[in-house]
């Protein structure tokens, strides 16, 4: 095959980025979270960035286009993300020794390669939390009909849609052990109908707040919220504007941040290959935002109370990973 | 009781695209020009629906747009088919590939937005509360708050039926798909029986399209479908394309799904399996239909053979 | 004379390579009865089609009352008024017979067929004219015969001035060919042109009055219907002199090899259409079952052969119990059966000639063993070819490309061949022409006279009485009449057939 | 226009209601025409890169000649030609004995799931663990199919609907197998643990994924073109698929034939899923299968059900598919004209209007 690439970026040429990713942009969570930080560095870090889109469901496709950008020698860094590219990468990044990348939303699979993952359990865990005390408290929260319970409608029966539910079902049962919470799946990233219809029947069934991890299929969950008149929680990234009546807050995780810091630390030479930088509530590479208008200070505060239990160590987040 | 209103409302919900792309599905199945391609068109006609809805801020034009894309998507199979004299199957599979790019390139290059196109503030299409009626066990809930595009459906399946078994084009549909030879003799043009039917099927998955994309949440994605178009064909097939059984068929499939969706609450079955059920109650439906059917033919050995369109023979 | 109402003047038509119409002049006026002869594939249907707008003529046009038009669609042919029955029937079997009638010019109000003035014409129509069918039932629970009648219904329906009729008869009972006669006499009456085509000289004397004879697409001779002997028809319709038929021997019957012992078949939908039927037939013989169609023949055979399950009873082939095993067993056991559907069962019509008839070798060193032969398989056709007059381009010419005649010939070299033990034969000259239906016929003599035990299934008279050794005559399903010691008159079996009706 | 004998063949049809096969029928095409309309369609692609790109030259080369400008692509597209001419041929069986099973898909990926399963529990040797593995696909596929192989054979069950359903049924049953039983717990992703290298196929370009798959893709053409012209078997089976009726009357026995190409076809798919799990995808992830089910349906018909064809159009198909990874590497053509492309191309290579007769 081809010669194998320098992995030492020369202060000379600007450092050149590809970033074939496993699949599309759109999903409104960290697909496009990690763009717009691809994107930031383009612009603020003066690299060059080509970004290469995939079949979400097209394995062989990710490989072929990470290998396509590693034998091609074109590249100081290679980034690329999502749980599923893991193994990919794996395989890849051991036929290019010298080739360095950085995978997001992974922990590291080789000696070249930096990973960087996420607790979105322990956002989740937050918004879990949330979800409690608006159930508790439908005086406060005058949409919510107090039958303390609430639901989750995830994506798919994956785990990492699972780490999401646990963290919740945590949060909850920490505010309030007699909470119950209704998991039910879309089965489908995609549909916002589906979304819809999954989201109204759990409403039906009482839930006073459904929490969505469903990428862009969760636009119905939100939308179920407004029309049934109860609430529901964003995910990723700030989804309180869509519906500022019926979303209190939204789990973060701030994907963009940390892969533009990534870049800007190889471009300093200073990130480690072989390791993984993690991101969770200490870092704030996950986190919750709230919707002020809805969510009153005394709540907030509460739900920061459980933030510094987990951060000093006194809650321990379970993770279905 | 109220659960049970519940749940048929979702059933309802459920079924609307289902069962009015099928309608369409089935005249163009009846004239023998299955469209397989039904998936691509209402993916198609949801983006064509949107765009107007969000440009126009009214539904109502959305919906308009939409059925037009349908049209057009079909008139696309319908040049494949019967100008360039492409196999019409495979000329739908190649639709179904090419509503795909075709979608992802103009969310992305046209509308400049990565996969998801989901503008603020759309109006949507009105969801009809019903009033007093509403207030009626059970019938209540399952029709309040429906999505006008329901009794949009319920109209144009009746119509459809109408059209199938009264009118003169109806007859004409029918002895397209039974007997080209028949209707050629008889002065009928079949190829453009056959175009009307699929430009039909467009016009209806085109509805169905627009239910997706522009009735309860403003949003496309080229994956919005999730097959729904496959699922449309397969009760048209399954109601072997006559519009009872195309009608049961659809109702089969929104009462499937609603479970699917109703059970998981329960919690008993894993909700993977749980989401196989509309699908595995087709297959038992069909397969009880065929024994019952094989019963009354039993004393005829020599029927080996099958129709790959269907014809009802009843 | 009078301007012809009807004139083709030169008409061509070419399918790739062979002409089938080759410049065809023909006049025709209203208030006669015009004949159109020829052997199979003589070019009568193609002709007819050019007419009715279901093909379009290389060259040559049409002119009606001296007017040139272009027929380029059906449509368009009605509209000229011109209708036309066809050979093949051109119906919708799931509609009903005042939908097929009305096809295409439905009476309406708006979008909406008015029904009941649909089935008022056809209620209408088949009162004046005696052509009797319920409007109302779906044409595919109706007999052949009445299939017939709904097509002459629906040409009728519209106003025709020209009428033709492609092989009309062919399906049609002795009686009901009768009436049809005075039906269509009855159209020239009030003043319709008729062209009529038909194989049955006979026939054609009683009703036309004049008559043109297509021989290889070219039109050999037009003349009134007096003016020519039956033996000079045929000799022109085939090109040579008519080979005299003479009376064929009785055969000398041997031991038994085929033998049905209280035979009860069920049709499709259940009902028992064949009931305790028995009989044997003996090597060197040839038995004639002969009846009426649907009168459970088609079951009846199926049953034989082990195309369908019998409800009970037992048929013995060559000693070896066969009643309900799968037609693989019956073969085995001695079988060779020509079907009464030619094309649906006897052939497949997209495979070659050489293939169709090679697929009844397979088990034989012939051609078969686990792997085959295109060398041999190419050997054995074009010799059985040879053999049995089967008259195709090339052995690869694709079987539905074939002329009636020679696709018959080729089942029965592929059955006959192998020279079975017990062979069955049902409708064996069903729209064969005269040259044809001889060949086929002194095929079945010889396969007997080889030591086969024949069953000969037929609807036509003259065919059971010609050849077989013994008569059966089925009627409604049971055997009525047994003609043993002598072969029978046609007035004596004709009378057992219609006995069997009471 | 009307052909004589069809017309026989629909009277013996209405009188007999359904006793007349109505298999699909698929018209060969001539070399020159199959010329003609890949010309066209790529001078079409180039039309469309036009518009959609500022740099249409190196777009167009990349996806017409890109697969063949270094080893690797190569790899990948006989890699990607192996599993698609082995899903193709698993349609072509079926189809050809007048069964339309559209259930490759479910098949290929039971057929994968169950491979890499064996795979990686199995101990031993690793060759004979891969054949194993590939047999045990095989089995899996079979499996499959068996439930609407019998509906359709004994009940006359469309298979079309069935085998359609069982596309769906497979993904979650696959998807539940995995999460419950057989998921790495290591990872996020829906996947089984990566198999160890003895588990591999041998690769012959490597890094490429091209494997000796290929080999058992050229070894099945043989074997179905011997079967399906050579021998008596195999045209037996061929009548039973086009003219049921007329196989019954030859004393074929067309029910086991149509049961057993089912059976077989199903096997063939998931053969396809074993090889592209032991092949490219060395474990069960998730999404292994772009499809590969469902293009093979397209590639057989392309390929006109021939095995010659078959191999000719899955290597073309599974060009375009590499040339659309070069032509994303080198290019801002979006992702999205790839399917764009490959729907013009497929209809214009089986239009029959293009570079044929005129007349009909
Ligand atoms: N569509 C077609 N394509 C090719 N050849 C055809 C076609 N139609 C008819 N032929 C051929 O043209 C010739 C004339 O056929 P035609 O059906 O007109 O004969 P015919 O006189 O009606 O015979 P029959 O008495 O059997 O009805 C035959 O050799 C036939 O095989
Ligand atoms: N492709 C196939 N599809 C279905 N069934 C097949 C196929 N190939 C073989 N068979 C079955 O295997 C049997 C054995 O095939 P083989 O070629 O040995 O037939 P044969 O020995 O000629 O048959 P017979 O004993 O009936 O003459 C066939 O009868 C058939 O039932
Ligand atoms: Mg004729
Ligand atoms: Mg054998």
């Amino acid at each position: 095959s081809s010669s194998a690439p320098s992995g030492t970026s020369t202060s000379a040429s600007p450092l050149s980025i590809s970033a074939p990713l496993s699949g599309q942009l759109g999903d409104k969570s960290f697909m496009d979270s990690a763009n717009d930080g691809l994107t930031r560095a383009a612009k603020e870090l003066g690299v060059k960035v080509k970004v290469v889109q995939a079949g979400a469901d097209d394995a062989p496709a990710w490989e072929r286009n990470l290998t396509e950008a590693s034998s091609s020698g074109n590249y100081g860094l290679i980034v690329t993300g999502g749980t599923v590219v893991a193994s990919t990468l794996k395989k890849v990044a051991k036929q290019f020794p010298n080739q360095k990348y950085l995978i997001f939303d992974s922990p590291s699979v080789g000696k070249n390669v930096t990973g960087i993952s996420y607790a979105q359990n322990e956002g989740a865990f937050l918004v879990g939390a949330l979800s409690a005390l608006i159930t508790d408290n439908p005086a406060t929260f005058p949409r919510a009909t107090g039958s303390k319970k609430i639901g989750v409608a995830g994506g798919m029966d994956i785990p990492v849609i699972r780490d999401f539910i646990v963290g919740f079902e945590q949060g909850a049962k920490a505010v309030d052990p007699n909470v119950t919470v209704d998991v039910r799946f879309i089965n489908d990233f995609a549909s916002a109908q589906k979304g819809y219809d999954v989201a109204t029947a759990q409403f039906k069934d009482g839930a006073d707040v459904v929490y969505q991890v469903a990428g862009a299929a969760g636009l119905g969950v939100l939308q179920a919220a407004e029309d049934s008149g109860r609430y529901a929680i964003g995910t990723d990234s700030d989804q309180n504007g869509i519906h500022p009546d019926s979303t209190p807050a939204s789990a973060i995780k701030s994907v963009g941040n940390t892969v533009y810091n990534g870049i800007k630390s190889f471009q300093a030479g200073t990130l480690k290959f072989g390791t993984t930088i993690p991101g969770d509530i200490a870092n704030s590479g996950v986190g919750i935002a709230f919707n002020d208008k809805l969510v009153p200070k005394d709540i907030q505060d509460k739900v920061d109370a459980l933030r510094k239990q987990v951060v000093d160590g006194t809650i321990k987040v379970k993770s279905a990973l | 009781m109220s659960a049970l209103g519940d749940f048929l409302s979702l059933a309802l919900s459920s079924m609307i695209p289902i069962l009015v792309t099928a309608i369409g599905g089935m005249f163009a199945e009846r004239a023998r020009a299955t469209n397989i391609a039904l998936d691509g068109t209402m993916l198609i006609s949801a983006l064509g629906a949107i765009i107007v809805g969000a440009a126009t801020g009214n539904p109502w034009l959305g919906l308009l747009a939409g059925v037009i894309s349908g049209i057009a998507y079909a008139a696309i199979l319908a040049f494949a088919a019967f100008v360039l004299r492409c196999d019409l199957l495979i000329a739908g599979i190649a639709a179904n590939l090419l509503a795909t790019g075709v979608t992802l390139l103009v969310v992305q290059n046209v509308l400049k937005s990565t996969g998801t196109y989901a503008p603020a503030n759309v109006p949507l299409i009105p969801r009809v509360s019903l009033g007093f009626i509403g207030k009626i066990p059970v019938i209540g809930p399952a029709l309040s708050d429906q999505s006008a595009l329901f009794y949009v459906v319920v109209v144009v399946t009746i119509l459809g039926a109408l059209v199938l078994n009264r009118t003169r084009f109806g007859v004409h549909v029918k002895a397209v798909g039974e007997s080209e030879e028949a209707a050629e003799a008889a002065g009928l043009k079949p190829i453009l029986t056959r175009t009307v039917t699929l430009l039909i099927s467009g016009a209806a998955a085109g509805i169905g399209g627009t239910y997706l994309s522009l009735s309860s949440v403003a949003s496309f994605n080229s994956d919005l479908t999730g097959g729904l178009g496959f699922i449309a064909f397969a009760a048209v097939i399954f109601g072997r394309a006559t519009p009872l059984g195309t009608i049961l068929a659809s109702v089969l499939f929104g009462i499937a799904t609603a479970a699917s969706i109703q059970l998981q609450g329960s919690g008993v079955i894993d909700p993977q399996l749980l989401h196989s059920l509309p699908y595995v109650a087709t297959v038992l439906a069909l397969a009880v239909q065929s024994i019952r059917r094989h019963r009354l033919n039993r004393f005829d050995v020599t029927d080996t053979s099958f129709l790959p369109a269907i014809i009802p023979r009843g | 004379m009078d301007q012809p109402l009807l004139a083709l003047k030169g008409i061509v038509k070419t399918f790739g390579p062979m002409t089938a119409v080759d410049s065809v002049d023909l006049e025709i006026r209203a208030g006669r009865i015009h004949a159109l002869l020829g052997e199979n594939g003589a070019g009568k249907s193609t002709l007819m089609n050019c007419l009715f707008g279901l093909l379009r003529p290389d060259s040559g046009s049409i002119e009606i009352e001296g007017v040139a038009v272009e027929v380029t669609s059906p449509k368009k042919a009605l509209e000229l008024g011109i209708g036309m029955v066809h050979q093949h029937f051109k119906l919708v079997p799931s509609l009903t017979v005042a939908q097929n009638v009305a096809l295409g010019r439905e009476p309406h109000s708006g979008p909406f067929v008015k029904t009941k003035e649909a089935e008022a014409t056809v209620e209408r129509l088949s009162r004046e004219y005696g052509l009797d069918v319920d409007p109302r039932s779906r044409v595919r629970s109706l007999s052949v015969g009445a299939q017939q009648r709904v097509e002459i219904l629906r040409a009728l329906a519209q106003d025709v001035r020209i009428l033709v009729l492609d092989e009309p008869t062919a399906v049609l009972t002795p009686a009901e060919t009768e009436r049809f006669f005075e039906v269509i006499k009855g159209f020239a009456a009030r003043g319709l042109a008729v062209i009529l085509i038909s194989h049955h000289l006979s026939e054609v004397r009683r009703v036309a009055d004049e008559v043109t004879v297509l021989r290889q697409g070219r039109r050999v001779a037009h003349s009134a219907i007096e003016e020519v002997t039956n033996t000079q028809l045929a000799e022109l319709i085939i090109g040579r002199a008519q080979p005299i038929v003479s009376e064929v021997e009785r055969g000398t019957p041997g031991e038994t090899r085929l033998s049905i012992d209280g035979l009860d078949v069920r049709d499709g939908r259940g009902l028992e259409i064949v009931h305790a039927v028995s009989f044997t037939v003996r090597a060197g013989e040839i038995v004639g079952v002969l009846g009426i169609a649907g009168n459970g023949q088609t079951e009846m055979v199926e049953a034989i052969t082990g195309l369908r399950r019998p409800a009970s009873g037992s048929v013995v082939i060559n000693g070896i119990e066969t009643a309900g095993e799968h037609t693989g067993l019956v073969r085995r056991a001695g079988l060779g059966h020509v079907p009464e559907d030619r094309n649906g069962r006897g052939l497949a019509g997209y495979w070659s000639v050489q293939d169709n008839i090679s697929i009844g070798y397979l088990d034989t060193p012939e051609v078969g063993g686990r792997l085959t032969s295109r060398a041999r398989m190419g050997a054995l056709a074009r010799r059985l070819m040879i053999d049995f007059d089967v008259r195709a381009n090339s052995p690869q010419q694709q079987a539905r490309r074939l002329s009636g005649g020679n696709a018959q010939k080729m089942v029965l070299a592929r059955e006959l061949s192998r020279k079975p033990d017990v062979v069955v034969c049902a409708e064996p000259t069903r729209g064969l022409d005269i040259a044809a239906t001889a060949a086929v016929r002194s095929r079945l003599v010889e396969a007997r006279d080889l030591g086969a035990a024949v069953l000969l299934v037929s609807s036509e008279i003259d065919e059971v009485t010609q050849i077989a050794d013994r008569v059966l005559v089925i009627s409604s399903g049971r055997i009525v009449a047994e003609f043993d010691d002598h072969r029978p008159t046609e007035a004596e079996v004709g009378r057992a057939m219609l006995g069997g009706h009471e | 226009m009307t052909e004589p004998q069809d017309s026989e063949t629909a009277t013996a049809a209405r009188s007999f209601p359904g006793l007349v096969a109505t298999a699909r029928r698929v018209v060969p095409l001539g070399l020159f025409q199959s010329m003609v309309a890949i010309v066209l369609g790529i001078v079409i692609c180039f039309v469309i890169m036009l518009f959609a790109t500022a740099d249409p030259l190196v777009a167009f080369q990349a996806f017409t000649l890109g697969t063949f400008r270094n080893a690797y692509s190569i790899g990948s597209m006989i890699a990607i030609a192996s599993i698609l001419a082995v899903t193709a041929f698993a349609s072509t069986v079926a189809f050809r004995a007048g069964a339309f099973n559209i259930g490759t898909e479910g098949q290929l990926v039971l057929g994968g799931l169950t491979a890499a399963i064996i795979a990686e529990k199995l101990p031993g040797p690793g060759g004979l663990v891969q054949v194993i593995a590939l047999l045990g696909a095989m089995a899996a596929g079979a499996l499959w199919i068996a439930i609407p192989t019998v509906l359709r054979v004994r009940y006359r069950t469309n298979e079309i609907l069935t085998t359609l359903m069982a596309n769906y049924i497979a993904a979650d049953l696959a998807l539940f197998l995995v999460n419950q039983y057989f998921r790495d717990k290591g990872s996020g992703a829906v996947e089984t643990p990566p198999l160890d290298e003895s588990r591999w196929l041998l690769q012959i370009l490597p890094p490429s994924a091209a494997n000796i798959g290929v080999v058992v893709a050229l070894v099945l053409a043989g074997v179905l073109w011997l079967w399906f012209d050579r021998t008596r078997a195999g045209k037996r089976a061929e009548v039973s698929g086009l003219q049921p009726a007329f196989a019954e009357y030859l004393g074929i026995h067309s029910v086991s034939y149509l049961r057993n190409s089912m059976l077989i076809s199903g096997a063939l798919a998931g053969l396809g899923g074993g090889l592209a799990i032991l092949g490219i995808s060395h474990a069960y992830i998730d999404g292994f299968s772009p499809q590969y089910g469902f293009l093979g349906i397209t590639v057989a018909l392309i390929g006109r059900l021939r095995p010659v064809g078959v191999l000719v159009s899955a290597l073309l198909y599974a060009s375009l598919i590499t040339g659309a990874t070069a032509m994303q590497a080198v290019s801002d053509v979006p992702y999205s004209l790839v399917f764009v492309l490959q729907g013009i191309l497929i209809l214009l290579i089986t239009s029959q209007r293009i570079g044929g007769r005129r007349t009909a």
